[in-house]
């Protein structure tokens, strides 16, 4: 088996006075696509801000490609090799379309066969019609767009969606899903949060449900198809 | 008509100093949106700087140079101990925190060097009159200070609009949480834009301290001008703050050199002579508001760039 | 509502007695300049408490409110000149213009916003000191002295320290009590709803200017009568009152003190002021101590001294 | 569905709003009649927040009219429509974040209420203003987070919320910009339930890229592609529209059927 | 009371603290030479900043008058700064002298029992340029100064008594202005034959500057009243060589007084040179000393002391002066010069006397008889 690339390992994590992550922990392995599920406001977002150190983990453990990352500047954790779109889209409003991926742009891992503008404007060519407008001025979708484009300009070792299907024509979703499918192919890992359960059920490895703070449970896309029940109880479906 | 000419070029030079100064305060706070009153005591210590290694050292240059490197280091320094801290806060609380540096600066400099003043004097070569145009002379001088002018201009314009280094300084600043994430380290960029914002601020200080000597309190005045500047050229745009920095000095310069005439024409001649000076002063401000109601976002809107 | 107790009312309400006591011991003590001081002291908190109402609750920052304290000071100074002494027109008319100024001024401010709004106040602001300037029959630069104080017909007598001191003082806590009916009623939670974000406010059905250039109008009017005490008080109005650097006190103050409180910008004025002349009192150098005292506080007191009070409840 | 149209709520003709080199809305015209659900699709990019912002008075069209309620609106701005009965929930989310969840609500109603420059009594104490701001958080399912400063909701959360301020303006006309968007699949599903009841009391015009809730709602469908209207219909002609499918549907849901 | 109280009000603060400081040090240097008492007591000086603004000048004044109860207010270098603060201090009926400043009103009609120059009425100085340029034959003259009390009444001496014609009169915004080009441009094109300029403090340097580096220094010449002193002399350095002005005293007068406070304040303040403005506070503080002496020490004779003050009873540095009916000295002005000194520096020196014993122009606009 691949070795593991991100390990949690029992973080807690807290916004000012009240705590949302007790104890959480999830794992994933080189190559491995996994899925973050669970009601809104049960904490998804709030594990990735942890990872991340943008909201930086109170207690337990994070490691990344072998290191440990809790308590590092999220730069640094970032340089890693962790590219991130962020839930809300996050684009740089005072940018173009073409800056905001040229700041992002860089390859510090020595990918083989690294991202790079036309490829993504071959990807979204929504965006290559906007290149020299202000981020501000793109449409919703335009703008999950442009996030999802930036984070790939990092050719990130770890790739981590936050609802980044979210507000997208259904055409362009299918594309992303079969763009993820895509890079899983050639290796890449991630980690996505989407509320689409049928597709993630459909591409994703292993799937982690989180309630009030916790993964309550784990399993690959078989377990959690066979289960309905589970869906039921976490989801809601 | 020489006059007018002769009027023109000092409204000109007046501008591109003005330019100087904003220059600076440009990429701290046009750029990195961070409202840095201090900007102008960093000003007057560039001065102070220039005026003491220019006599130690006996060189106006090698002096000169001395004085950049130090606002940079004072500017590197005071992002570090204080001033990293308040990047995503209110601009009042910035403005509240910059304005206690003011008052600490006036007084350090009185304690350090006095409340003298200091002389920077100008190597020969630069207080001759040149003749221009045949039959206009300007000091050297001043030409000079329009020449590194202009070249601040275009070195800032590429940096921050045609580099990747500009575009991360413009996104950390709209967004740094973001631009940590994507593996930047924005913490060091600033600093070292900071820095170089204050080696701006002090390059306008010793480029003007040999025609308006070095004084206490020197900056806050002509501050202000360069935040008028900034915001009539609209926040962020230094082709705007280019082009304002010369509208204002030349409004300014001519309404000086001729308002009073005109107000005599009007007005008794005590009243006009009390009243003329002050209107004349006034004029930039009315340039200002009369642009801000008819263009709430300044001349060069950013986002519209 | 009745005020919760912790430490920031507590302050407020020593603070507050300790307002109302102060003549009684200038009395005592025979210390006439501490009631001076603090008649100073008072009309600023008043200025300060009307800026805060436009920059704390309404997110208006206002960058030249000392040209009120110039119009209500100049109101009073010119009618005195012109040998009308009765405070009944002088300060009715300090009202009106200063009312008058803030309509005309906000309406055109009104069309900007944040740094932009900031610099269109202070360019009104600098336009009223050149033009106090330019008054060469009321002194111009050089100002003008008022030598007499606004006649009440002998129902308060404006040359009696004390008199003159619990005016101020009931001015500013009729100031204060009026601003906090203000931000906790309907309008005043408009204002704060346009503070938070305006395209919102539009679009649930609020003309969001209007709101707030009603509320321009009542701060300039609140420290156009800040401007009339302060005239009585020093005998004397020149353009320096409306110099951007007064308006930059004001600031300080409401922030110092903590904006959007109803009490910080009392607090911020007494702090700000009394150190001011403290520190003058033993060292020249008095900028190496307050300078940093203010960048200390920005770094560790957010939301002013209030804010600072405000977190000790919890601990 | 309809077999005569009854008299049109909102009509739009020839709308044209353009930014710099784009046309985000290309001679748009369309009607919305009273009672009905009107969804609006169409890819990204294509024009429908504009649309929406325009209907509301955000943005301002180059030319063309609005008309609402029989008055020409187009001139109007955007407080104006939404006392008129115009209200709308906006897709990236717009509230008061440092104002409680009720008080975004109770300030919706209050500028329903009119009187608003009253200066002296205490707003936080209106029971009705109170009462009808907690019905709606209700509604939306954030009864229990009524006290929480919106800017310690969860994004999901906030989305309910935005719901939830429009609906306490009373309006005639609920213009909503992808309700669902960062909802998870139960509040989806809330949600779509939520409208299905709402439908019966307010014309609604919804934007939204969930099909599922879109083809279970709508009562008629207008696609937009770069700003034109390629087809307005009911949902079952809609799914089988070719262009359709082609510049936005995809094969996946037009063949699969929702309920 | 057992102590003699004087507030001293001057600016110690701000480009233009130089003035106050040599103000002070002067100060100092008389009550040393007194044994630091007046009639055998101590006294106490309290030192104010005006931060040569006229509302916290006003301020001080009414601190020391209030809190403080000073016996006599001394200072003030700006005209626009005592006219604030004079209502408080004569309401109060304290003894105020004005170290330096002479504004206009002040000799005529807001003269007061209780007031006291040892300078002299801003007009006077300039007058006697206007009377020197008329000396040296100058046919016309283009004048600028600062737009305040003290400026206006410079530019209007200088027209009392030049001859010539005036053609075109400048006035800058006082203190902020700092670049004069568009000035120094009209001045140079209005073909006049000579340049009139009022700039105390540093802004007289930077005036000199601007002129030198214009090059209008070969074409016109500079007349100036209060722009060259011993303070803006070392940092204008020769571009003060060659312009003359005009001054009551000068650090050369032959004067036994003089010639122990020039020495004596060089031995104490090491590197420094004393100024007019350190001359005229010395001198207030002997006038004092003779006030008090004459009542010996009783505090609360007011018309006594007025009376003694009257009567110059003390040695001025200047040498002999007259009070007229308004409290401002009758005395000379002479014209001073920029020469090399035997050190090697730059230095002030008295070249003639312009007018003797000169009486300001608004004397009989006093109701004191
Ligand atoms: N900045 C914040 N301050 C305080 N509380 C917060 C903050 N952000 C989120 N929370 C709270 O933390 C909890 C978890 O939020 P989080 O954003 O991680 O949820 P989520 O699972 O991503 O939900 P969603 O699907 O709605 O995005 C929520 O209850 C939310 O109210
Ligand atoms: N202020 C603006 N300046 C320039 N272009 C703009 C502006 N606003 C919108 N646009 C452009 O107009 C087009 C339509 O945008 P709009 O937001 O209406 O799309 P949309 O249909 O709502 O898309 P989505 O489904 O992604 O939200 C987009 O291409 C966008 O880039
Ligand atoms: C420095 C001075 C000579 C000033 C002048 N006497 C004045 O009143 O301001
Ligand atoms: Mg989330
Ligand atoms: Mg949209």
């Amino acid at each position: 088996m691949a070795e593991t690339l991100l390990e949690v390992d029992g973080i807690e994590t807290c916004y000012g006075l009240s705590q949302v992550l007790f104890g959480l922990s999830l794992k994933i392995k080189s190559g491995e696509m996994v899925a973050l599920m669970g009601r809104n406001g049960m904490g998804k977002t709030t594990t990735i801000r942890s990872i991340m150190g943008l909201t930086p983990a109170r207690s337990g453990a994070i490691r990344f490609a072998g290191e440990a990352v809790r308590g590092l500047p999220s730069y640094k954790i970032a340089k890693l090799g962790i590219g991130l779109v962020p839930e809300g889209r996050q684009i740089f409003p005072n940018l173009t379309v073409r800056e905001n991926l040229v700041a992002a742009s860089g390859n510090r891992l020595g990918a083989s066969d690294p991202w790079t503008i036309d490829k993504i404007h071959a990807l979204f060519p929504r965006l290559a019609e906007r290149t020299g407008n202000m981020g501000v001025t793109l449409s919703g979708g335009e703008q999950q767009m442009l996030a999802i484009g930036r984070a790939l300009m990092t050719n990130p070792k770890l790739l981590i969606l936050d609802e980044a299907t979210e507000g997208l024509a259904p055409l362009i979703r299918d594309e992303i899903w079969s763009c993820l499918s895509m890079l899983k192919g050639r290796g890449q890992s991630v980690l996505v949060i989407d509320k689409n359960v049928g597709n993630l059920a459909r591409i994703a490895d292993r799937h982690y449900i989180i309630e009030r703070g916790k993964t309550v449970w784990s399993g690959t896309s078989e377990q959690l198809i066979a289960e309905p029940d589970l869906q039921h109880k976490y989801l809601g479906i | 008509m020489y006059l007018v000419v002769e009027q023109l070029l000092n409204g000109l030079q007046f501008g591109l100093l003005l330019f100087l100064l904003a220059a600076g305060l440009t990429l701290v706070f046009g750029i990195m949106d961070f409202v840095n009153l201090a900007h102008g005591s960093l000003y007057m210590m560039g001065a102070y700087f220039a005026a003491t290694f220019v006599a130690w050292t006996g060189s106006f240059v090698l002096g000169a140079l001395m004085a950049l490197g130090a606002t940079l280091l004072l500017g590197i320094v005071l992002e570090y101990v204080a001033l990293r801290h308040l990047y995503g806060r209110d601009h009042l609380d910035q403005v509240l925190a910059t304005f206690g540096l003011i008052l600490f600066f006036n007084d350090a400099v009185r304690l350090i060097w006095g409340p003298a003043g200091l002389a920077l004097p100008l190597p020969a070569w630069l207080t001759v009159p040149v003749q221009i145009i045949p039959g206009v002379y300007y000091p050297a001088y001043r030409l000079m200070i329009i020449v590194v002018a202009l070249a601040v201009a275009a070195m800032l314009y590429l940096v921050v609009m045609r580099t990747r280094i500009g575009m991360l300084i413009r996104a950390g600043a709209s967004n740094r949480e973001m631009i940590g994430a994507l593996g930047i380290n924005i913490k060091l960029l600033f600093t070292l834009v900071f820095g170089l914002g204050a080696a701006l601020a002090g390059l306008a200080g010793l480029m003007q301290a040999p025609i308006l000597t070095v004084q206490i309190g020197m900056g806050e005045n002509i501050l202000i001008l360069a935040f008028v500047i900034i915001v009539i050229g609209g926040i962020g745009s230094i082709r705007g703050a280019f082009m304002a920095a010369i509208f204002v000095g030349i409004i300014d310069t001519m309404g000086r050199a001729f308002l009073p005439d005109l107000l005599r024409k009007v007005l008794s001649g005590a009243a006009a002579s009390t009243a003329a000076p002050a209107l004349s002063s006034m004029l930039i401000y009315l340039l200002m508001a009369i642009i801000l109601v008819l263009r709430p976002e300044g001349l060069f809107p950013a986002a519209k760039r | 509502m009745m005020p919760k107790f912790n430490a920031s009312n507590a302050v407020a309400a020593l603070m507050c007695a300790a307002l109302i006591l102060l003549p009684l011991y200038s009395a005592v003590t025979g210390n006439i300049f501490i009631l001076t001081l603090f008649t100073r002291i008072v009309i600023f908190a008043l200025a300060a408490a009307s800026l805060n109402l436009i920059m704390g609750y309404g997110g208006m920052m206002s960058f030249g409110h000392a040209a009120y304290l110039g119009i209500g000071g100049y109101a009073v100074g010119i009618l005195a000149a012109e040998g009308i002494g009765s405070g009944f027109i002088q300060w009715p008319v300090a009202l009106a213009v200063s009312a008058l100024f803030a309509l005309l001024i906000g309406a055109l401010s009104l069309r900007t916003r944040g740094v932009y709004f900031i610099m269109i106040t202070l360019a009104f602001a600098q336009m009223a000191y050149y033009i106090a300037s330019a008054l060469s029959r009321y002194g111009g630069d050089d100002g003008l002295t008022v030598y007499k104080r606004s006649d009440f017909a002998g129902l308060i007598n404006l040359s009696d320290r004390n008199q003159f001191y619990y005016l101020c003082l009931a001015c500013l806590f009729g100031g204060l009590y009026l601003i906090w009916r203000i931000v906790n009623s309907r309008f005043g939670l408009v204002v704060q709803g346009v503070r938070s974000n305006e395209q919102r406010m539009q679009a649930i059905g609020f003309h969001a200017n209007r709101y707030r250039l009603v509320c321009f109008v009542i701060s300039g009017t609140i420290c156009g009568l800040a401007g009339a005490l302060l005239a009585n008080n020093t005998d004397f109005v020149s353009p320096a009152v409306m110099y951007w650097t007064r308006s930059g006190d004001l600031m300080v103050m409401v922030i110092l003190g903590g904006m959007g409180s109803l009490f910080g910008p009392v607090i911020g004025a007494i702090v700000y002021l009394l150190l001011e002349e403290l520190l003058s009192q033993f060292t020249e150098y008095s900028g190496l101590i307050l300078g940093p005292v203010l960048l200390l506080i920005v770094l560790f007191a957010r939301g002013g001294i209030m804010g600072l009070l405000g977190r000790m409840r919890r601990v | 569905m309809f077999d005569s149209l009854p008299d049109p709520l909102l009509r739009v003709d020839n709308l044209v709003r353009r930014f710099g080199g784009i046309t985000a809305t290309d001679n748009l015209s369309m009607e919305v009649v009273p009672g009905e659900l009107h969804a609006i699709i169409g890819p990204n990019g294509a024009g429908k927040t504009t649309l929406i912002s325009q209907l509301t008075g955000q943005v301002m069209p180059n030319s063309g009219t609005i008309r609402f309620a029989g008055r020409d609106v187009t001139n109007l701005p955007s407080y104006k429509r939404s006392r008129l009965g115009l209200a709308r929930s906006f897709q990236i989310t717009s509230l008061l974040k440092d104002f409680s969840a009720i008080d975004n609500v109770a300030l919706a109603a209050q500028a329903h209420d009119g009187h608003s420059f009253r200066f002296w009594g205490n707003a936080r104490k209106e029971r009705h203003l109170r009462e009808s701001a907690r019905a709606a958080l209700e509604r939306v399912g954030l009864g229990a987070r009524a006290d929480i400063v919106v800017s310690q909701l969860s994004h999901g959360e906030q989305r309910e919320l935005e719901l939830a301020v429009a609906l306490a303006t009373r309006p005639q006309l609920l213009l909503l910009d992808e309700p669902m968007a960062g909802l998870g699949v139960t509040e989806s599903a809330r949600m779509v339930a939520l409208l299905k009841e709402l439908r019966k009391e307010v014309t609604i015009v919804l934007v939204e890229h969930d099909m599922e809730a879109v083809f279970a709602l709508a009562d008629r469908i207008t696609v937009l592609v770069y700003g034109r209207v390629i087809a307005c219909d009911v949902p079952d002609a809609i799914r089988k529209h070719d262009e359709v499918k082609r510049a936005y549907l995809g094969e996946q849901h037009a063949v699969t059927r929702h309920g | 009371a057992d102590s003699v109280k004087i507030g001293f009000v001057s600016t110690f603060s701000g480009p233009t603290a130089v003035i106050g400081n040599d103000m002070r040090n002067s100060f100092e240097l008389a009550l040393d030479h007194l044994g630091r008492k007046i009639d055998g007591k101590p006294v106490e000086v309290i030192y104010e900043d005006d931060q040569q603004k006229p509302d916290v000048g006003k301020q001080k004044t009414e601190k020391l008058v209030q809190s403080d109860k000073v016996d006599f207010i001394v200072g003030y270098i700006w005209s626009n700064v005592l006219l604030a603060s004079l209502k408080t201090a004569v309401d109060s009926k304290t003894f105020l002298i004005s170290a330096n400043a002479g504004p206009s009103q002040l000799a005529g009609e807001l003269c007061s029992p209780y007031v006291f120059s040892t300078s002299w009425q801003n007009d006077q100085t300039p007058q006697a340029v206007g009377t020197y340029m008329n000396q040296k034959g100058v046919k016309s003259v283009f004048l600028i100064g600062p737009n305040y009390a003290a400026g206006k009444d410079m530019l209007a001496g200088v027209k009392s008594t030049f001859k010539g014609e005036v053609v075109g009169e400048e006035y800058t915004v006082w203190p902020s202005q700092l670049d004069f080009s568009a000035e120094l441009t009209k001045a140079k094109n209005s073909k006049a034959e000579s340049i009139f300029v009022f700039y105390p403090g540093a802004a007289g340097v930077q005036f000199l500057n601007q002129y030198a580096q214009a090059g209008i220094k070969q074409q016109i010449p500079l007349y100036t009243a209060f722009t060259i002193d011993e303070l803006s002399l070392p940092l204008q350095k020769d571009n003060a060589l060659g312009v003359p002005g005009a001054q009551q005293w000068v650090n050369d007068l032959p004067n036994e007084e003089n010639k122990k406070f020039v020495a004596d304040y060089r031995k104490k303040y090491p590197g420094l040179r004393p100024t007019f403005y350190g001359a005229q506070s010395y001198d207030a503080a002997n006038l004092i000393n003779s006030a008090v002496v004459a009542v010996k020490g009783d505090l609360t004779k007011k018309d006594a002391m007025k009376a003694e003050m009257e009567k110059v009873n003390f040695k001025s540095v200047r040498g002999p002066f007259k009070y007229g009916n308004n409290h401002i000295p009758i005395q000379n002005f002479y014209l001073q010069d920029v020469v090399k000194d035997a050190e090697g520096q730059l230095s002030l020196k008295t070249v003639a006397t312009i007018v003797k014993d000169d009486q300001d122009r608004f004397h009989d606009k006093c109701p004191m008889k």
